[in-house]
């Protein structure tokens, strides 16, 4: 595979996290996987009507870092949170009853892969130690709609977006819509569909630089910021 | 009947050898600091810890018994978080600690199932990975289930905010996370809390552990971040 | 995202004939008596009742439904008092109403299965008993356990003593009962509470229903409770 | 059957509960059915140490009946009680989980019949209706104690404590203790043992009114009362 010169500038991880927000609805019922997603929580407020569950005990919290250090206030990535009105607190076995139980309107999880199905790889690398499951698995399988994001490619230009993962899976065909930082992608379909595109990238350009099979979406627009 | 309110060095003088230890905490919350640093001063060996990481790089946590080498088997989920180095990564490489890693919320559930007299839960999650290698398949009507077994414990150490004289405990915040499932499914649970009240003073419609799950007491908690250093 | 506030007649109005309907309560605790007379009142039919008992004889709390023939099914545990003269065993031995009876803990805690997504239960409770007969068994280390499916409902009646704008509930004495669990395992639940405050009002270590299970509130409670005269 | 005459009056309902209450250790936590087993918990007070767990919601309940009536402060026979200091409440899934859990030391459970084998009867009739299961099987058969509590013989003097069930069962082999108006009988060592006997009854005028295989204990008392 040859890298070619990106067409125009990806997307920043903020501008990929705003992309996400944007797909949030009110009264959604959301978690937010570490890394990247956790960013997402920064485009939202009390007005927007989603409530974020994090799954260490916390339903509607607010965005991590400016609260005062707590450390009994933190996300799952142990960032300081704050409550919003209205939130709650939860054990594990609770949390995770609402995650299982379906009551997760929708999860925003960092990628490693994406097949061209919806599989998801996130947790861990063969080789690299034992890692991290984490809830990764429990939220990808039970969320009603799974976002992905992640950047298209990974160090080299090596495609994230596949055919079939060849990382350990996290979910099979869980991913509803991936944001990534030159497209936006869904399998309602059982194809993976180009629905959006970064200024100045086409649907070949994307298709160049993933193993994946795509296919446009009847109307492709610009990445909705 | 009170319950007993001990030092975490007499709490902890009775876990023997092999024992089986829940160890409750998520992150930097709802840790049994006091207690943890009491066993490893005791040093009890071939320990089993169900918790729910491999421990931390940053803070004092359970951490403090792998690096002692008294643990032998690790029963988690979120074992080494990606591009951390904490030493279990490099024990269970040298073959000197076993890990069993379950997705979160299955590692929770069991440990409620533990405590809750169930013997078996069939579960979805899981289904389609590497983690349901192996593992036993029960079908519910067709489709097929994960059959997970409840954890128990010799011991439990819990962490919570308040206690009353009852032993009745509530939390703070995010503290809560695996204490209060660890709490039931144990022979023994000690609770380190921040502070104990006569009982009659924590309004019963806001306990979150009920005092006949727990066996003994200690005050520890904040005053151990602090003096741990791992709370300004 | 402040939750519908309605008067008890809007809030089961589209509750259809044929509905699987949860409903709260254990003996005079807790028992949503606005939502089950409005339910009533609109003579939805066909029903399938989860609830603890078969009625009451002294109070009007779901009886009312099985005695305006509404209901064909009843999933309960405690089905007829001994002694006590309820319409459901007459409807039973009439053909009527079908009446599944089982454990009140596996009762219980099905429902909670049921909204924490866990696809069977594997429990000893009932073994060597009538209700073991043609029930499905499976061995876990070689123990037969009995297989317990969970249960759900279209819509949950419940009851708490008080709500905040957001859904969160708490609730008052045993008035808990099989409220919390039930308003987490139907697709559409109606929680009837005394009041309704401001979120933000509840404190949040104090909820013991997450909001994000209500969909709908109705003031009625204990107001209702003295309109219909069980409560001097 | 000839029905004899008793050779001394037996107990009253009041001091079979007595005899009960005076079998459960300071710590223990405690369920009781309804029925005379409620009467124990006139027989307790806050420095007995004993926690009454009542299965609709309550650890550390005081006996029913003194307090005022409030709809939702009730024994799981619908009567009132109060809450004594440490109390706390739980939903039924909490309850329960602490029955079938182990976590109770003792329950104490009125009986149709017990056979030989501390097997319990006590929930249904059959031809006598639907019956109500409710709590008793979960805690019969969970428990790690129980007492069960009776009159020794029906109506017309037919044996209650038999050599097989005729009712349907609650449990199998689970009765420890048996407290009726006659006697006590302990079932630990796989047999029917009577260790104690009312005041002016002898073990051969009990044995004459069950119909259960009876041993004597090698040390035979008085009903400790």
């Amino acid at each position: 595979m040859t890298v070619r010169a990106d067409p125009a500038p990806r997307l920043t991880r903020e501008l990929i996290a705003l992309r996400v927000a944007r797909l949030l609805q009110p009264g959604w019922v959301v978690n937010l996987g570490v890394g990247l997603p956790t960013m997402v929580a920064q485009f939202l407020d009390p007005e927007s009507g989603v409530v974020l569950h994090v799954e260490s005990g916390v339903l509607g919290a607010g965005p991590p870092g400016d609260p005062p250090h707590d450390p009994d206030l933190i996300d799952a990535g142990a960032r300081p949170i704050a409550l919003w009105p209205g939130a709650s607190l939860q054990s594990s076995s609770e949390s995770f009853a609402a995650v299982r139980g379906g009551h997760i309107d929708a999860a925003v999880l960092g990628a490693m892969e994406v097949s061209e199905h919806g599989d998801l790889a996130n947790w861990r690398r063969p080789g690299r130690g034992l890692g991290g499951i984490g809830g990764a698995i429990d939220i990808a399988q039970s969320a009603r709609r799974v976002v992905a994001a992640m950047a298209h490619t990974g160090p080299n230009g090596v495609p994230r977006l596949v055919r079939e993962c060849s990382l350990p899976l996290t979910g099979r065909a869980c991913v509803d819509v991936l944001v990534t930082d030159v497209a936006l992608v869904r399998f309602d379909s059982g194809d993976a569909m180009v629905h959006e595109l970064a200024e100045g990238w086409s649907f070949d350009d994307v298709e160049a630089i993933s193993e994946a099979r795509l296919r446009p979406a009847a109307e492709i627009r610009a990445l909705d910021l | 009947m009170p319950k007993a309110l001990l030092s975490a060095a007499e709490a902890v003088t009775d876990i023997a050898d092999g024992s089986t230890v829940m160890v409750g905490g998520f992150a930097s919350a709802g840790i049994p600091y006091a207690l943890i640093h009491a066993l490893r001063d005791r040093g009890a060996r071939d320990l089993t810890l169900i918790v729910n990481s491999g421990g931390s790089d940053r803070r004092p946590d359970h951490v403090v018994l792998l690096e002692a080498g008294l643990v032998r088997r690790v029963i988690c989920s979120y074992a080494v978080p990606p591009g951390r180095n904490i030493p279990l990564e490099a024990l269970h490489q040298q073959g000197l600690v076993e890990v069993e890693a379950m997705p979160q919320g299955t590692f929770a559930e069991c440990i409620r199932a533990g405590g809750a007299g169930i013997g078996g839960l069939l579960l979805r999650v899981g289904l389609d990975t590497e983690y349901a290698e192996g593992r036993d398949l029960v079908d519910v009507d067709g489709a097929p289930h994960l059959l997970e077994r409840p954890l128990r414990a010799d011991v439990a150490l819990v962490r919570a905010h308040r206690a009353d004289t009852a032993g009745n405990l509530v939390y703070r915040g995010m503290a809560r996370n695996f204490n209060p499932e660890m709490a039931t499914a144990a022979d023994l649970v000690i609770a380190e809390v921040d502070e104990v009240v006569d009982a009659g003073t924590i309004d019963p419609e806001t306990v979150v552990t009920p005092g006949i799950y727990i066996d003994r007491l200690v005050v520890g908690g904040r005053a151990t971040e602090i003096a741990l250093g791992v709370l300004a």
